[in-house]
């Protein structure tokens, strides 16, 4: 085992816990709304300084061996399992639980503001620091099994959390749905780990740390399992459980119910940390993709799809919420086209720099909702930057970077992952990101003008929202201009000093012209279109494609009536009502019985009460008796 | 004789003369005197008299009297007792709240005489001392049945005479045809008489005289009668259910366990014979089959249990076929069975208000009203079910475990499912008494004697299976013969 | 007259009575009936004694007919207490207790 | 403290039963009196097995705390007593969830109190025993007393159909045991002809050896005896209606113990004693219990009684646990016994969280409740965890068990375990399904806006479960450890009569690793 031993580790992941125990149990009754979330605040920035500190001694060990481990008990061993509760902190662990407190930290603070005077205070704080708790277990487990309990910790805080106004039956059914579709891809995590760990067993390695898993990996190479690679069907399976997670095609359908949850959830949750688990996830195992291109294939391609297709939906919604999670949907594509490539490092350059400027789109939505006094649609909007300057002015900082445009955040690791995707020799691939980020360019500018510029559309008063929630968006504004330059000036080298900014491919620079060409093009199209008569005449023209677009190509539909429902017809009429109550206890167990008291109640009738009946069988049994001897 | 002979002779006869003087007294005392409750005092008194005069008796030698007309051997020992507590216990009985029965003298003065009878059968060392003995049984029976003059009463009476003596002429023409062709009437003569029972002839199908199979077969007939296998059980229920209800449970514990007993003696003789053997299987399944089969839709309590006492005979034929392990097993198991049926009876004699005894549904809710009775009852019923801990189960474990033994597997999973299928019937009664809504009030005073008796008969069943170790060991004692 | 004969005759005897046991109906004649197969089953012990030439069958027979007298002397206390409760003779009608 | 160690297993399995005959003395109208009394002697039962719980030593693979002593010596039935780990965490098992169960009673029992308590104390001897027994025959006494109380438990106390549910459960398992009796007896009498001595002692019974073929025959009537209790589909239709009909306790006992015994008469009994038979029926046995798992929760998905779904989701949970036994690998045979706790726990929970609301609303039916989180939140928060537990979160104690049976299991049937995990899907599909309808959603019910949140004694007996939900999820470490010993002793056993594939990674049957090679 290398990798230092190191107790501060277990206190990055037990601030939130106590935060949540806190605030669960005695909050409402003795912190109150103010001591509530100031609480959980505090806990969250504990935690980030924390994982702060760990960073800073993690720096100081040479490149090639930055690894701090911290195994806190034994949890589970029995037969040749042995787990340990045991959390490391290597770069990529580093990075993450850096993102994931300091966004959070903001997103608490902001959250303060948000969600004044809302009678579940307390608990809403508790389900988010439980949540903290959980993302730091993911991206700080030392052992895929351990990773596992974060990952579905994480699941259940976002149900927790859709539901949160749970009066609603949709917003209710909505966490379900997101639980549910996640338990789908979890099955399919579960099963790759069993097969990982059954193959290497046979190797006789029963060690399931990533540590070992590294070192041994090389064992599978080359075994086969229905006659593919078994890493690749291992990569495959683990890689259905992060499409799960990240919302990713064909699992993607819960995320943008999921926008039933509070704003600052969607913000934190279904935008900066939880669902880029999966890409988190990739990086994690990269040592077992190494063994699977094919299964690498597989992710690339999905990635690119998702992408488009996330951003094709994002284009059309009118629901500020809808679009920025259907533009989530696409830009965690990018990432697994980044992953796909085998460029894990821009994928989490991307993933961070995303966390950022999402999150504070997010949080400005949430702020103008706030305004709006709960209003989503933004055809009802529009002209708010009068009302709402800061926040308006924030959002600008938001939209530039997530188009892509130059210096801000955006456009470096956005731009990193195509010139990867490029560099990979699948021309349609590169053309189709490409268009994705022209697409994220148009409909980011629509969300903008339709919300900001032009005339009012509706008479409700916006309001600008308090400095409780303008400072963090301003931070995270912040973070979006100047996160991407610094990224790719040191987060890059830092996560694998290797490839520490190796020239990709000799034309970077064309490249970066042509996707800030196609960017800007995006932009001024944008523009054009949220031109209210243009828009109209357009949506005339190919009003039935906007139809199948605007309701996400019925995905849900088709789940529903190809899986759901047979399924539940299967539960009904042929489980229960034909197997079970019918065949088996109808049938055969009742049967049986009714049968034997019936031939009780027949034979029953011999005895007639007639004497001479009965010295009839009498002699009747006499005569068989002497025909047996006989 | 000597008088050391004599002295046994003395000793021997000293219960069967105790008995009957009892039973004459019981007989003429109220008529000299009219005192009314002096009579069953008589009788019981005679009845423990007789149960302590047999111990001194008691021996592992076997005496043979009149010439082999008698043998008295461990065997007796183990039966006399046996009858003289179910005649005890069907006194106790009698003695429910309404005072006496009309006639009581007669009443248990045959009773006493019946018990006398079945001392004599058991003890019989030959064919025609046990065809008198069993007359004397059934003649006394007869009457008995129909000692109230109720026309239920009477129907029984009838019925059982009428199947009776169409046994007593199977009996006696089976006797007749043995005696033809064997020249003997004594079963150790019998015994020796029997090719297959020759060391020396060890063919595996040793063949009877047609005439002698035939006999045998008519003897099997009648006794089977008496221990009520199918096809020739058809009189139980109806008398069970006409006669007075003490009087049924006398039949069903100790009158059985004669016939049982008989027939097993019958099985000795003739088990050499493979087709023999394969007659007292089929009788044993066939009786264990129908009988619980036909328990189940019952609805008389009294009924009821004359099936389960037909099923229960199956089973316990069962163990005829495990040699003296299995002997001692259906000693045992008589033993048990005798007093919880007995016990059951006693409680439907305790409620009862004709000798037609009650319907299950008629127990709806008692449990309520009568929680010590309706638990005295529960013991007995779980116990016929065979249920563990109580003696019912051990009864079971024992013969079962015996016939296995003896390799009749199929035989054994049979009786298992059967008894399986039993509970059924027996949980009925439990579900009445402690599921239902009580709907007819059923005033139960039972008199001191009847809580006597039940207390005793709930303790036996307890505590016999627990601690099955002593009556087992009596049992061993009387399993040689 | 030899005794297969007078074993055949009783066995004959035997069969008839049975199959009158089983035929009639009025209970006094049921009655005889039974009483009728007694005596056969005593005809064939006569053949027996015949056959044997040993006085043993003979107090056979002379027991078995007193204890059929007893036997029969119930018998008839019990039809008339029957006759007396169901004022019937027939069998067919005394089948109040069944199932 | 001498006398007691010595004879702690006497104790325990008495001490019930005496308590309930001391219940029968006491006045009727003292209700009071009954319910402290009846609490009390649990409470001292489950005492005394702690005693034994921290006695016990975890390194020692023997039985432990053994008594031996002559019963009915001609027959050679002993007295014998005994655990081992596994014994130990069922005896556990029942000594703690009885207490709840009698705590649950107090309001929603009103009639025959009396008797009502002393069959609870009896049914706890009988299954007390059933756990220590290592004599067959006393095994088999226990075995069936203890359908006694439970009779009367369901029959006398449940709902409308209590009388049929009663009834078939008691005919349908003694249907069962009853062949398994014979079985047991052909062994007694085979070891009798091998070594000449006349015993029911356990150790003899696996020592006794038999050709394949009567092998077969005989473990394949113990394995139906123990398939009807478990209950192993298709065997399980007497369950739904035991556990819809019986009163809260008898769910809680029914679920949290009864259902065990099926499973531990394959760990004790059935394996042992005919390993090589155990092979052969394994790969079937698992089927079954996949089957299980997956029809199970599919039913359960379309079951509108509370009650009846939990019932169900039984099946599949136990289904999961055969998966585990039968995989004979030593991690998901812990992991079996451990769910077998933890199923215990959670499911035990569910039914006194239906028992809550019964008690408040009268109805089982889902569609009678919704937005209950406004009126109850602090029983939706305990609902919430035992839910969570039963559908397996990691962290709780549900996770712990359910890894360790798939993956230990998937070393031997692959394509099972694979199967196996749908059960995660599903069983999240039916009870955040039912929760969503009880506790979320607006009040569609006016009944149900004033329902009292838990009282006192409500959180006294759901705090305990709740507290080993997650100790068990978060530190299972200990409970394993009790039962290593005794995990190895059973794979060991199944894996002597065919030690080439025997390797301490547990065995790999052929096809399977054939599967994965094709």
């Amino acid at each position: 085992m290398t990798g230092n031993f190191y107790p501060l580790l277990k206190w990055i992941i037990l601030p939130p816990l106590a935060g949540f125990v806190l605030n669960g149990g005695i909050g409402k009754r003795f912190l109150g709304e103010k001591g509530g979330g100031w609480l959980g605040a505090a806990a969250i920035l504990l935690a980030f300084i924390f994982s702060f500190l760990c960073f800073s001694d993690l720096l100081n060990l040479p490149a090639g061996h930055r690894l701090l481990r911290d195994t806190l008990f034994n949890w589970i061993s029995a037969g040749s399992f042995s787990i340990d509760f045991a959390l490391r902190f290597d770069p990529l662990s580093a990075v993450m639980a850096l993102v994931v407190t300091g966004v959070s930290f903001l997103i608490h603070v902001y959250s303060i503001g948000y969600m004044r005077g809302d009678k579940g205070f307390n608990r809403y704080f508790s389900y988010l620091n439980l949540f903290v708790f959980f993302m730091l277990i993911l991206v700080l487990a030392d052992n895929p099994i351990l990773m596992f309990v974060g990952w579905e910790g994480v699941g259940l805080c976002s149900y927790l959390l859709i539901g949160f106004w749970y009066e609603d039956e949709k917003n209710a059914a909505a966490g379900k749905k997101a639980f549910i579709t996640n338990r789908v891809g979890d099955a399919g995590f579960l099963i790759g780990l069993m097969l990982l760990s059954y193959l290497l067993a046979r190797q006789g390695v029963s060690g399931l740390d990533f540590e070992t898993l590294a070192l041994n990996i090389n064992l599978l190479d080359g075994g086969t399992v229905l006659g593919f690679g078994a890493p690749t069907v291992i990569g495959l399976l683990l890689f259905f459980g992060a499409t799960g997670k990240s919302a990713q095609f064909p699992l993607y359908i819960w995320l943008p119910d999921a926008m039933a949850g509070p704003t600052p959830v969607s913000a934190l949750i279904h935008a900066a940390t939880m669902v880029t688990a999966g890409v988190y996830m990739l990086a994690r195992m990269s040592f077992l993709y190494a063994l699977a291109p094919r299964a690498l294939e597989v992710v690339l391609v999905t990635g690119v799809f998702t992408a488009l297709l996330g951003a094709v939906i994002a284009a059309l919604q009118s629901d500020i919420k809808k679009v920025l999670a259907y533009s989530t949907i696409s830009q965690i594509g990018y990432m697994f086209m980044a992953a796909g490539t085998g460029a894990y490092a821009a994928g989490i350059f991307h993933l961070t720099t995303h966390a950022f400027f999402k999150a504070l789109l997010f949080l400005a939505a949430g702020s103008v909702i706030h305004g709006m006094a709960g209003e989503q649609e933004m055809f009802r909007m529009g002209g708010l930057s009068k009302e709402m300057r800061f926040t308006f002015a924030l959002t600008a900082v938001g939209w530039l970077a997530i188009s892509g445009i130059p210096p801000l955040a955006g456009f470096y690791s956005k731009d990193l992952v195509l010139e990867h995707v490029y560099a990979h020799g699948v021309p349609v691939l590169w053309y189709a990101g490409l268009a994705t980020a022209g697409l994220t360019a148009y409909y980011v500018t629509r969300l903008l003008a339709l919300t900001f510029l032009g005339g009012k559309n509706s008479e409700t008063h916006a309001h600008e929202s308090p400095l409780l929630m303008t400072i963090p968006m301003a931070a995270l504004a912040a973070l979006a201009l100047t996160g991407g330059w610094l990224g790719s000036k040191y987060l890059l080298a830092f996560l694998d000093p290797a490839s520490a900014r190796a020239e990709i491919s000799p034309e970077a620079f064309r490249l970066t012209m042509i996707s800030v060409i196609t960017a800007l093009a995006g932009v001024a199209s944008g523009f054009f279109f949220a031109i209210p008569a243009i828009s109209d005449a357009l949506a005339r023209r190919l009003s039935i494609a906007r139809e199948v677009v605007y309701n996400k190509f019925y995905v849900d539909e088709i789940y529903a009536f190809a899986v759901i429902r047979p399924l539940k017809r299967l539960a009904d009429k042929v489980c229960f009502g034909f197997l079970d109550a019918g065949l088996i206890d109808g049938l055969l167990v009742n049967g049986a019985a009714r049968l034997t008291y019936r031939t009780g109640a027949v034979l029953r009738n011999l005895q007639t009460g007639n004497a001479q009946g009965y010295a009839l069988t009498f002699t009747g049994g006499l005569i068989l008796l002497l025909y047996w001897i006989m | 004789m000597n008088p050391e002979t004599a002295s046994h002779f003395m000793r021997s006869l000293a219960v069967p003369l105790t008995l009957t003087a009892a039973a004459l007294a019981a007989l003429f005392l109220p008529m000299i005197a009219g005192k009314d409750d002096a009579r069953p005092g008589l009788a019981v008194l005679g009845a423990a008299l007789a149960l302590l005069a047999v111990f001194p008796a008691s021996g592992p030698d076997s005496i043979s009297l009149f010439s082999g007309a008698l043998t008295l051997s461990p065997f007796t020992n183990y039966l006399w007792p046996f009858f003289l507590t179910a005649l005890a216990f069907t006194v106790l009985l009698s003695l429910r709240a309404r005072g006496g029965l009309p006639g009581a003298g007669e009443y248990y003065f045959l009773l006493a005489l019946a018990a006398l009878g079945l001392m004599l059968l058991v003890s019989a060392g030959e064919l025609l001392t046990v065809f008198i003995a069993v007359e004397l049984l059934s003649v006394c029976l007869y009457a008995l049945a129909a000692i109230n003059r109720s026309p239920a009463g009477a129907e029984a009476g009838y019925k059982y005479f009428l199947l009776g003596s169409l046994g007593t002429g199977m009996l006696v023409m089976g006797i007749a045809l043995v005696y033809g062709t064997l020249g003997t009437l004594n079963f150790e003569a019998i015994q020796s008489a029997l090719p297959f029972s020759h060391p020396s002839s060890l063919i595996p199908h040793p063949s009877l005289h047609p005439l002698t199979s035939t006999g045998f077969i008519f003897l099997i007939a009648g006794f089977s009668f008496k221990a009520a296998l199918v096809p020739f059980h058809m009189w139980v229920p109806d008398v069970y259910e006409g006669a007075p209800t003490p009087v049924s449970a006398f039949m069903g514990a100790a009158v059985k366990a004669g016939g049982i007993l008989i027939l097993y003696r019958l099985y000795v003789l003739t088990a050499g014979s493979a087709q023999f053997r394969e007659i007292f299987w089929g009788l044993a399944v066939v009786t264990m089959v129908l009988g619980n089969l036909m328990a189940l839709p019952q609805q008389n309590l009294k009924r009821l249990l004359g099936y389960s006492s037909i099923a229960h005979a199956g089973y316990i034929s069962a163990g005829f076929f495990g040699g003296s392990e299995g002997l001692k097993a259906v000693l045992y198991y008589l033993a048990v069975y005798a007093l919880a049926t007995m016990g059951a009876f006693a409680v439907i004699a305790a409620v009862e208000k004709d000798e037609r005894g009650i319907t299950v549904k008629d127990l709806d809710g008692f449990s309520g009203r009568h929680p010590w009775l309706a638990g005295a009852m529960a013991v007995f019923i779980l116990s016929l079910a065979g249920i563990p801990p109580l003696a019912g189960f051990f009864g079971k474990f024992y013969v079962f475990t015996a016939a296995l033994k003896a390799g009749c597997v199929w035989l054994v999973v049979i009786a298992l499912v059967m008894s399986a299928v039993s509970v059924y019937y027996y949980l009925r009664v439990l579900t009445a008494m402690y599921m239902e809504k009580e709907h007819t009030a059923l005033h139960a005073r039972p008199s001191r004697a009847m809580n006597l008796a039940l207390i005793l008969l709930a303790l036996a069943v307890t505590a016999l299976g627990i601690f099955s170790a002593p009556l087992l060991r009596l049992a061993q004692a009387a399993a040689i013969f | 007259m030899p005794f297969e004969h007078l074993l055949v005759l009783s066995f004959i005897l035997f069969a008839l009575a049975a199959a009158g046991f089983l035929t009639h109906k009025n209970t006094i004649v049921l009655l005889m009936f039974a009483e009728l197969m007694l005596n056969a089953a005593n005809l064939a012990l006569a053949a027996f004694a015949k056959l044997s030439g040993s006085p043993e069958p003979q107090i056979f027979i002379l027991m078995i007919f007193a204890v059929a007298a007893a036997e029969a002397g119930v018998g008839l206390a019990l039809i008339i207490l029957l006759a007396r409760n169901l004022k019937t003779l027939d069998i067919d009608e005394i089948r109040n207790l069944k199932g | 403290m001498q006398f007691i160690d010595a004879n702690l297993l006497t104790i325990i399995i008495t001490l019930p039963l005496a308590g309930a005959l001391a219940l029968l003395f006491v006045p009727k109208e003292k209700t009071g009196l009954i319910k402290n009394l009846a609490l009390g002697i649990s409470a001292a039962a489950l005492l005394f097995s702690l005693r034994l719980y921290f006695a016990f030593d975890a390194a020692d693979a023997a039985m432990q705390f053994a008594v031996n002593k002559p019963w009915l010596p001609d027959w050679g039935i002993n007295y014998r007593l005994g655990v081992d780990g596994i014994s130990l965490l069922m005896l556990m098992l029942t000594a703690f969830l009885t207490p709840l169960a009698i705590l649950a009673s107090f309001n929603s029992i009103q009639e025959h109190q009396k008797a009502f308590y002393a069959s609870l104390l009896a049914l706890q001897t009988g299954m007390m025993g059933v756990f220590a027994a290592m004599d067959v025959f006393l095994f088999y006494v226990f075995w069936e007393a203890m359908l006694i109380p439970m009779y009367f438990l369901i029959g006398v106390w449940g709902g409308h159909r209590r009388v049929y549910a009663a009834l078939k459960f008691f005919i349908y398992t003694m249907l069962g045991s009853v062949l398994m009796l014979a079985a047991i007896i052909f062994v007694y009498l085979a070891h009798k002809a091998q070594f000449g001595t006349y015993s029911f002692a356990l150790a003899d019974f696996c020592g006794t050896a038999f050709p394949l073929k009567t092998q077969l025959w005989l473990c394949a009537t113990f394995a139906l005896a123990f398939a009807i209790k478990v209950p192993l589909f298709p065997f399980h239709t007497w369950l739904p209606d035991a556990h819809v009909e019986a009163p809260t306790a008898g769910s809680v006992i029914l679920a949290g113990v009864l259902l065990k015994m099926g499973v531990y008469g394959y760990l004790r009994f059935a394996v042992p004693m005919f390993p090589a038979a155990a092979q052969s029926f394994a790969p079937w046995l698992a089927l079954l219990g996949v089957i299980g798992v997956v029809y199970g929760s599919l039913v359960a998905w379309s079951q509108p009684d509370m009650k009846k779904m939990v019932a169900y989701s039984s099946v599949a949970h136990m289904g999961l646990i055969v998966l585990g036994i039968a995989a004979f690998e030593p991690a998901a045979v812990s992991g079996a016994v451990l769910q077998m706790v933890n199923h215990g726990l959670s499911t035990g929970a569910l039914f006194l969280i239906v028992g809550i609301l019964y008690e408040r609303r009268h109805t089982r039916m889902i569609e009678d409740y919704g937005g209950l989180a406004k009126a109850m939140p602090g029983f939706s928060a305990v609902f919430m965890i035992v839910m969570l537990s039963s559908i397996g979160l990691p962290g709780l104690n549900g996770f712990v068990g359910e890894f360790l049976v798939l993956f230990g299991s998937f070393r031997t049937y692959p394509w099972l375990s694979a199967a196996a995990v749908s059960g995660v899907i599903l069983s999240a599909v039916y009870m955040l399904g039912m929760y969503q309808r009880v506790v979320f959603g607006p009040v569609t019910h006016e009944e149900n806006k004033r329902l009292p949140d838990l009282n006192a004694r409500e959180w006294a007996y759901m705090l305990p479960l709740l507290a080993f939900i997650i100790l068990i999820g978060i530190y299972p470490a200990p409970f394993l450890r009790k039962i290593d010993a005794a995990v190895r002793t059973y794979v060991t056993a199944v894996q002597k009569p065919e030690s080439a594939l025997a390797g301490e990674r547990g065995s790999h049957k052929p096809q399977a690793t054939n599967k994965e090679r094709r």
